[in-house]
């Protein structure tokens, strides 16, 4: 089966299982004991009240009704508009987006520039103080709690040393950039590194370790490989042996596990997004559960799980495209 | 015929968390020009160790731990006679007192090496065409530079490669490799090259990946190409061909090649002097036809008595009863390894045994009858077997087990251990 | 079930392993510490004392300046004293902002991470591995059904799924009597284990799905195994193949892939309870987010909760090493939390 | 000057940058309502920042300077959380109901003590004992220039009784309660607001709630257009709207009264209240809310910070069931009271940034009964009390909101701390979730109530009818208890026009309350605030902030 053919199968089975999310949330949405109009109306409503505001949102037609208005709704870009204000709900999820994918992606931008070579100098250098040191790293990372790491270096950084800030997201990455390149003005990019720091590291560090660990024993097990040898025996310098063919096949599985802990980093964004009032889709989602906004809630769920599915057709893409043995089936 | 290479006293030790393994027992063997010299033994006797310490492929936790190397290279020797004096002998220069990366710079032009199993031997992930071309590129620019700084050239950078693997067009291979890539696995047999070149390992048969593996060490020109068991991993109907494309190549190229193998086949085939290996030492050397026709040790008796032969296929084959020893430094006594599985054990071989000279019953030493062309590390070599003096069937049976109240499980450990 | 093949690896792995040993230990001490957490504790751990709150641990007495509003003249105005706290060898961890006693309160914590990390995982396998063999077993069309049906479940991240379920469901606690309280030999402890059985069953329900894949693994392989077929073909039922045959023998990868998630579990329940969502009246997770309010005062309160639950999930961790290098089943990855 | 300071100073420049920014753009007439930071920098604040980011060599003072000879007053406010649109009649939240405050206004309004003031009504009459009337001021204008026209006040309150009128069913129309609808009189520049029979509330329900929009303007806009734009007669305009993160004004040149001292507003919040404070305490915002008091001395001990506190309108309670053993017995309720040390809590917990409460009337509050004290705290008398009842072994639960109240769940751990203490009752705390809970609270029928909860409640009426009524009468919508002498002290007061007669059985009905306990009665909530010395200003009672009583010291 060619490439082409492989990824288009990929993402009907990928809009397959969007669809299934989607009709997931939605059950789950009524099957959900309590009433969403006791979140939305004032503790001291009258049943009148409640009964008009059912009607405003639609609320008292029948589920099948709903569910094919929501997903027609859908198709359009349409995920109805907030319980709690009225505004279109996509619209609020996708002004959200830009402040997650910041954070997932200074996070991992920060775990593979850290733990690909520390998880290499690990296994190169075994049984050596880096090693330990690499290897007790790991271990406590993956064994932390983020939001209590995120704490502690807000305890640490921003409590008492007064060294970076708590928490907020005073400017986008988009636009410091686009302040810096129109007025020259670079203090925007300051502001938003200072604010992103102790928020990427903490939802960083679980996949350092992880990627570090993954990184050491694969590399342990590519070294110990005879084409390794067979590629120092043909006088090849030692960088090449490592980072062009050990860590090349040593890399193949990595990425596999690292789509499927795509779930843990929005997991951990979420979180991490709690700790920092970090302004994404995680701090929403939590907020629009806790009021029982559920055009909120199905559509962070629905773009979440979206995601997820493509980000993982696309690791699929990555990974045929690193690993020639891959058999498109 | 004159030496390439002599090796003296070679000792390899692994530190592993069981203990410290002796995997190469202080081995001496000399290499001559254009000659195959085989290496014969049981796995985990140390062939294999004993090659990859020749070319410096010991990875931790292996560590040579002493003996020399003399490689004949008078260029070498030129460059070293006034810097190191000690490492320099003639024509002839000791690898083990060299900087690590001179003995780096040998690899490819001085020495190349043919693996066992073709499949693991290539990387999967880089087309087969490209591996060859890395190793004509390293000569290339081994070439391209004076030695004394070549050394320092080996070191190609991670940034270099991370440039050369993001901007287009630069690769470290270059166009000129590629071709000669292609021409030599053109030269090794294989069909259709140019497209074969751009396909990966895994669309290989074996026995054309094991000819692709040769024309990889051949890209440098190699004075010395070790092979290690290069035709165990392939179908018999492969095995003769390689074999047959290993000799032409070796007469074309005037190289000498060492045959590291567990069949007697093979050398008998393949070489012109063989040494035998136990225990992490040779226990015999001599020319094929000393070793076939004339084996002192009882070891060797016992590798030729496990042969089937083809003629008279009806004796039962005799292998040898036992295991090979753990080589764990702390369980190996001074003594000879081969006692508790040999026949023929007597009072005598609880000393430790050095080399002699089959036809003087001399020790072979340092400098000492070095040029003794049979030699043995048996008693047998001066005496006769004496059943007086005989040890008992149960004699090692008995320490066994006492020292080792786990077994048989820890066999199996010890096993896997003796194998790294 | 457990061979003495793979007693051998275990024994053998863990005499090579300083780290597996120090997983065991850490994890036997959690274990300890949580079954006989009322003679350990020395206080109640819900028992308050107002007058002495916030107190430091030992070593880090503090002075610091404490305020109180009064009312002047109809308007308030703030008073501020400097108070000088002692730490105190009654409360070696120190107290929280109710002056409950953080050492009690860690030792108590244990039981609740270690139910629900116990229970969750116990739950997640039984549904994974019935979902996983049925799927692997039967093959075809119930597989695909299954499998889609994972890929759905997998589409949301854990943490999140979890919040939403207990967000919407509400938090169930079951109280089961503490033994030692009923039988009279802690009587100043609280009388109930309080499980937060909403989070045990919503961890179960994120975390089946890599039960099922690896059952489904196991028994897509051993299906098709002579020993397996001839059992069929003597006319034996599923259900007993699958029991006799096929359950048994995928009972390692199981077992390793249980105890990773023993450690993702218990780090998903720190996190429920951090965001306030399990139910739970004592948690690590519960502290931390009831210390955060109070970090620039009273560091210890947030500090302390979190070493307990680094060091649980290190030993939990190591020890799913040492299974999984002794054991070796070939499961790649960390399951994920 | 440490590192800190410096990398306050300049992200407080960029905030300002970006504020002058918009202001420009907004003072220029083009509306500025899709970036959320204008890239058109002027020339000045590029300069400015460049200095600040760059060398880091500025200090605060230059900062200040800087913004003196700008002539700029620029504020900030932080909240616990945005506003949930900005449609002044589509919400109920203190949150939202702030940041709305400062665009649009009432007929009537209160000063910071409570007491009804004039708003856009320069005058106001109870003509009937049905019908307020309110003469509307001249002069007044919308943000968009027109003019206020007393249709706008009648439709605007109308909009709020009328679910047909605006097309919205407003959360407020339980808050007008009693009135029907409002009338232009004509001929006049005066509206009459016409009440279902008596009432003596309606002056107090008008000067809490009835913001006042243009009738045009909500007509020729959707919901979703109204709830992001804005145009009021307030004090401040609307310049930048993003929502969940900040909401930024620029002063109403035109208004009625004289312009605000502030000429530039944001509004933002932060739900942590440390992250607040350390928000403060930097200097990158003026006001915050909800300081808990352990943060308190942060904020004093700082030389640029202050507290500001006030007892505000919130009493924090536990209900308890009136129909469900044990709490359906009176001794036992009462046992609970005894058993709990109010003033422990509030001087330990509260750090006595609150006041311990023996009635469900606050103090100050129409109503309020001065005779009353808290329950005493006596374990001796609980205990008995529980003997008596004959529920000697009770188990209890209570149910909490966790976030919502300030210290909510640690009073409720205290709560039950304390009931512990007794011997023959255990108690323990459930945790919910607010949504759910109030969802059970609210449903109206007493049976979905959880048997023992806590909860607060807000009258910004300053009148003990809004309190009595929703939580403590038979058919109240929050209520968990029902007593018949109760129910008919509650509805005589309804009825009744004379002020003293009202206020005297209202007393009484707070004394049948304390005897009666169907509370835990706990505390009075406070806000405390915490200001910036840049800002004079002072907290108000009913928790709002009214930027238009901002000066510059």
């Amino acid at each position: 089966m060619s490439f082409a053919r492989f990824i288009i199968k990929r993402s009907l089975q990928g809009i397959f299982v969007v669809w299934g999310v989607v009709t997931v949330v939605f059950l789950l949405r009524f099957s959900t004991p309590g009433d969403p109009i006791t979140f939305i109306a004032p503790l001291d409503a009258s049943p009148e009240l409640r009964q008009r505001i059912a009607e405003e949102l639609g609320l008292n037609q029948p589920l099948y009704v709903q569910y094919f208005d929501y997903l027609t709704g859908l198709l359009t870009g349409d995920m109805g508009y907030s319980y709690i204000s009225g505004t279109e709900a996509a619209t609020r999820i996708f002004a959200r987006v830009p402040a997650t994918v910041e954070l997932a992606v200074a996070a991992t931008v920060v775990a593979i520039v850290i733990s690909i070579p520390l998880g290499v100098i690990s296994a190169t250098r075994r049984h050596e103080p880096a090693d330990y040191a690499a290897t007790t790293f790991s271990l406590a990372g993956i064994s932390t709690p983020n939001f209590w790491l995120g704490i502690m270096l807000v305890l640490v950084f921003a409590v008492q040393l007064n060294f970076l800030p708590t928490s907020r997201r005073p400017v986008g990455i988009v636009q410091a950039v686009e302040v810096l390149v129109l007025s020259g003005n670079y203090a925007g990019i300051v502001l938003w590194l200072q604010h992103i720091t102790l928020p990427a590291i903490t939802l960083g560090t679980y996949f350092t370790a992880l990627v570090t660990r993954l990184t050491r024993s694969g590399m342990l097990d590519e070294l110990g490989k005879s084409y390794v040898d067979a590629a120092r025996a043909k006088g090849l310098p030692e960088t090449l042996v490592r980072y062009k063919h050990a860590l090349r096949n040593t890399l193949i599985p990595v990425i596999t596990v690292l789509g499927l802990q795509l779930g843990t980093l929005i997991g951990g964004a979420v979180i991490t997004e709690a700790v920092f009032a970090w302004p994404g889709l995680g701090t929403l989602v939590i907020n629009s559960i806790n009021t029982r906004d559920w055009p909120l809630i199905q559509g962070c769920l629905i773009v979440i799980g979206s995601s997820f599915v493509f980000v993982n057709i696309a690791v699929d893409a990555l990974y045929a495209y690193v690993n020639p043995q891959v058999v498109y089936d | 015929m004159d030496e390439i290479l002599r090796v003296r006293d070679l000792k390899t030790r692994f530190f592993t968390e069981e203990g410290q393994v002796n995997a190469v027992e202080s081995v001496s063997f000399d290499v001559r020009d254009g000659e195959i010299f085989g290496i014969v033994g049981e796995s985990g006797s140390g062939k294999s160790v004993t090659a990859l310490s020749v070319i410096d492929l010991i990875e931790s936790p292996g560590r040579v731990t002493g003996g020399e190397v003399w490689y004949r290279n008078a260029d070498l020797a030129d460059e070293f006679r006034e810097k190191r004096s000690e490492a320099v002998d003639g024509d002839f220069v000791d690898l083990r007192r060299l900087p690590k990366g001179v003995r780096r710079s040998l690899r490819g032009p001085s020495f190349s090496m043919v693996f066992q199993d073709p499949m693991s031997s290539l990387n999967p992930s880089i087309t087969v065409g490209e591996q060859i071309a890395e190793a004509v590129e390293v000569q290339r620019r081994a070439r391209a530079n004076p030695r004394s700084t070549r050394s320092r050239t080996q070191g190609y950078g991670l940034g270099k490669y991370l440039v050369d693997s993001i901007v287009p067009g630069r690769e470290y291979t270059s166009t000129e490799s590629k071709e000669r890539a292609i021409e030599l696995l053109e030269q090794v047999g294989i069909p259709d090259p140019e497209a074969r070149a751009e396909e990966y390992p895994h669309q290989f048969s074996g026995g054309m990946l094991q000819r692709a593996m040769i024309a990889q060490a051949l890209a440098g020109e190699p004075d010395i190409l070790v092979a290690d068991e290069p035709t165990t991993a392939l179908d018999v109907t492969i095995q003769a061909q390689i074999l047959n494309l290993l000799r032409d190549l070796q007469r074309e190229q005037d190289m000498s090649i060492i045959m590291i193998t567990h069949d007697l086949g093979v050398i008998a085939r393949m070489c012109d002097r063989v040494g035998v290996m136990y225990a992490g030492q040779i226990v015999e050397r001599g020319t094929l036809g000393d070793i076939f026709e004339n084996p002192v040790h009882p070891y060797t008796e016992g590798l030729l008595g496990s042969i089937p032969d083809l003629e008279d296929p009806s004796p039962r084959l005799s292998p040898i009863e036992g295991n090979v020893p753990s080589l764990l430094d702390s369980e190996m006594g001074g003594r000879c390894y081969f006692a508790d599985r040999c026949p023929n054990a007597m009072e005598a071989c609880l000393n430790s045994i050095p080399e002699y000279d089959t036809d003087s019953g001399e020790v072979v030493g340092d400098g000492a009858n070095a040029e003794a062309v049979h030699t043995a590390r048996c008693v047998l070599a001066t005496r006769e077997f004496d059943a007086a003096e005989a040890l008992g069937d149960d004699y090692f049976g008995d320490r066994a087990e006492a020292s080792d109240p786990e077994t048989p499980d820890d066999a199996a450990e010890q096993e896997v251990v003796s194998d790294a | 079930m457990v061979s003495p093949r793979t007693w051998r690896n275990l024994r053998r792995e863990l005499r090579g392993s300083a780290l597996a040993k120090i997983g065991i230990v850490l994890v036997l001490a959690i274990i300890l510490v949580a079954v006989f957490a009322p003679f350990l504790a020395p206080y109640d751990p819900y028992q308050q004392d107002l007058g002495n709150s916030q107190v430091p641990p030992l070593g880090f007495s503090t002075t610091e300046n404490e305020t109180r509003s009064e009312m002047v003249n109809g308007s308030i105005e703030v008073v501020e004293e400097e108070v000088t706290v002692n730490a105190t060898l009654a409360h070696p961890l120190g107290t929280d902002a109710l002056g409950r006693d953080m050492l009690s309160r860690t030792i108590y914590g244990a039981r609740t991470s270690l139910l629900v990390g116990v229970f969750g995982t116990m739950l997640a396998v039984l549904i994974g591995v019935t979902v996983g063999l049925t799927a692997g077993y039967y093959g075809g069309r119930v597989d695909d059904g299954l499998m889609r049906m994972s890929d759905i479940m997998l589409a949301f991240p854990s943490l999140v799924l979890a919040i939403a379920l207990i967000g919407l469901f509400g938090g169930v606690t079951i109280r089961i009597p503490d033994p030692f309280v009923v039988l009279g030999l802690a009587p100043e402890m609280p009388p109930n284990i309080v499980l937060p059985g909403t989070v045990v069953l919503v961890v179960a329900l994120v975390n089946w799905v890599w039960f099922a894949r690896v059952a489904r693994g196991e028994a897509l392989s051993l299906r098709n195994e002579e020993y397996v077929k001839a059992a069929r073909a003597l006319g034996a039922s599923d259900g007993s193949i699958v029991a006799r045959h096929i359950l048994p023998n995928s009972i390692t990868p199981i077992l390793v892939l249980a105890t990773i998630q023993v450690a993702a579990i218990i780090l998903l329940e720190s996190s429920l309870s951090y965001l306030g969502f399990s139910g739970a009246n004592l948690s690590w997770g519960l502290d931390i987010a009831q210390g955060r309010d109070y970090l620039a005062s009273a560091w210890w309160i947030a500090s302390i909760p979190g070493v307990a639950i680094v060091f649980a999930v290190i030993g939990v961790n190591l020890v799913g090493d040492w299974l999984r290098d002794a054991l070796d089943p070939g499961i790649e990855g960390e399951g994920g939390v | 000057m440490t590192d800190d300071r410096q990398s306050r100073v300049s992200r407080r420049r960029y905030l300002q940058l970006a504020g002058g920014a918009a202001a420009t753009a907004a003072l220029a007439g083009c509306s500025n309502d899709s970036g959320e930071l204008n890239t058109e920098t002027p020339a000045e604040g590029a300069n400015d920042s460049a200095g600040g980011g760059g060398g880091g060599n500025d200090t605060d003072s230059s900062d200040d300077q800087n913004n003196q000879e700008s002539g700029e007053f620029a504020v900030t406010i932080t909240q616990g959380q945005m506003d949930s649109g900005l449609d002044p009649h589509d919400h109920r939240e203190t949150t939202t109901d702030i940041i709305v405050m400062q665009m649009y206004e009432g007929a009537l309004d209160r000063d910071r003590e409570g007491q009804v003031i004039e708003g856009l009504a320069e005058n106001y009459e109870q003509a009937e004992p049905n019908r307020v009337r309110l003469t509307i001021r001249e002069g007044v204008t919308f943000h968009n220039g027109d003019e206020l026209t007393p249709q706008d006040v009648a439709f605007s309150i109308n909009r709020i009784v009328n679910p047909d009128v605006g097309n919205l069913a407003s959360p407020q129309s339980d808050q007008l309660a009693g009135i029907t609808e409002a009338q232009v009189v004509d001929g006049e520049r005066a509206v009459d607001v016409i009440s279902d029979g008596v009432n003596p509330m309606a002056i107090g329900l008008l000067a809490s709630y009835g913001d006042v929009m243009q009738q045009s303007w909500v007509e020729s806009n959707d919901n979703s257009y109204i709830n992001s734009n804005a145009n009021g007669t307030g004090p401040f305009q609307l310049s930048n709207y993003v929502q969940d993160e900040r909401v930024e004004y620029t002063k109403y040149e035109e208004y009625w009264r004289e312009p605000a001292a502030v000429d530039a507003l944001t509004i933002t919040s932060a739900s942590e209240s440390s992250t607040r404070v350390n928000q403060l305490v930097s200097g990158e915002t003026d006001i915050i809310v909800n300081v808990p008091p352990q943060e308190v001395s942060r904020i004093n001990s700082n030389e640029s910070t202050r507290v500001e506190a006030v007892p505000s309108t919130r009493i924090i309670y536990n209900g308890m069931r009136y129909d469900v053993e044990p709490f359906s017995n009176l001794q036992f309720r009462r046992a609970m009271n005894y058993a709990v040390d109010i003033n422990t809590i509030v001087s330990e917990v509260l750090s006595d940034f609150a006041d311990a409460t023996g009635q469900p009337t606050l103090e100050g509050f129409t109503g309020y009964n001065p005779n009353i004290d808290p329950y005493p705290y006596d374990v001796e008398q609980a205990e008995q009390l529980v003997e008596e009842s004959g529920f000697a072994g009770a188990t209890i639960e209570l149910h909490t909101p966790v976030g919502r109240y300030l210290k909510d769940l640690e009073i409720a751990q205290a709560v039950v701390g304390y009931i512990n203490e007794l011997s023959n009752v255990e108690a323990s705390v459930n945790q919910r979730d607010f949504g759910a809970l109030a969802g059970e609270l609210t449903t109206g029928n007493i049976e979905d109530m959880p048997h023992w909860y806590l909860i607060g409640w807000g009258n910004e009426t300053f009148d003990a009818s809004q309190t009595l009524i929703p939580l403590l009468t038979t058919d109240g919508a929050l209520s968990s208890w029902s007593n018949d002498q109760f129910d008919q002290l509650v509805s005589q007061a309804g009825q009744t026009a004379n002020a003293d007669e009202r206020e005297s059985l209202f007393q009484e009905a707070n004394q049948l309350a304390h005897d009666q306990a169907p509370w835990i009665f706990l505390n009075r909530q406070y806000s405390v605030y915490g200001a910036s010395s840049r800002i004079e200003w002072q907290a108000r009672r009913d928790e709002s902030i009214k930027a238009y009583e901002i000066m510059q010291p």
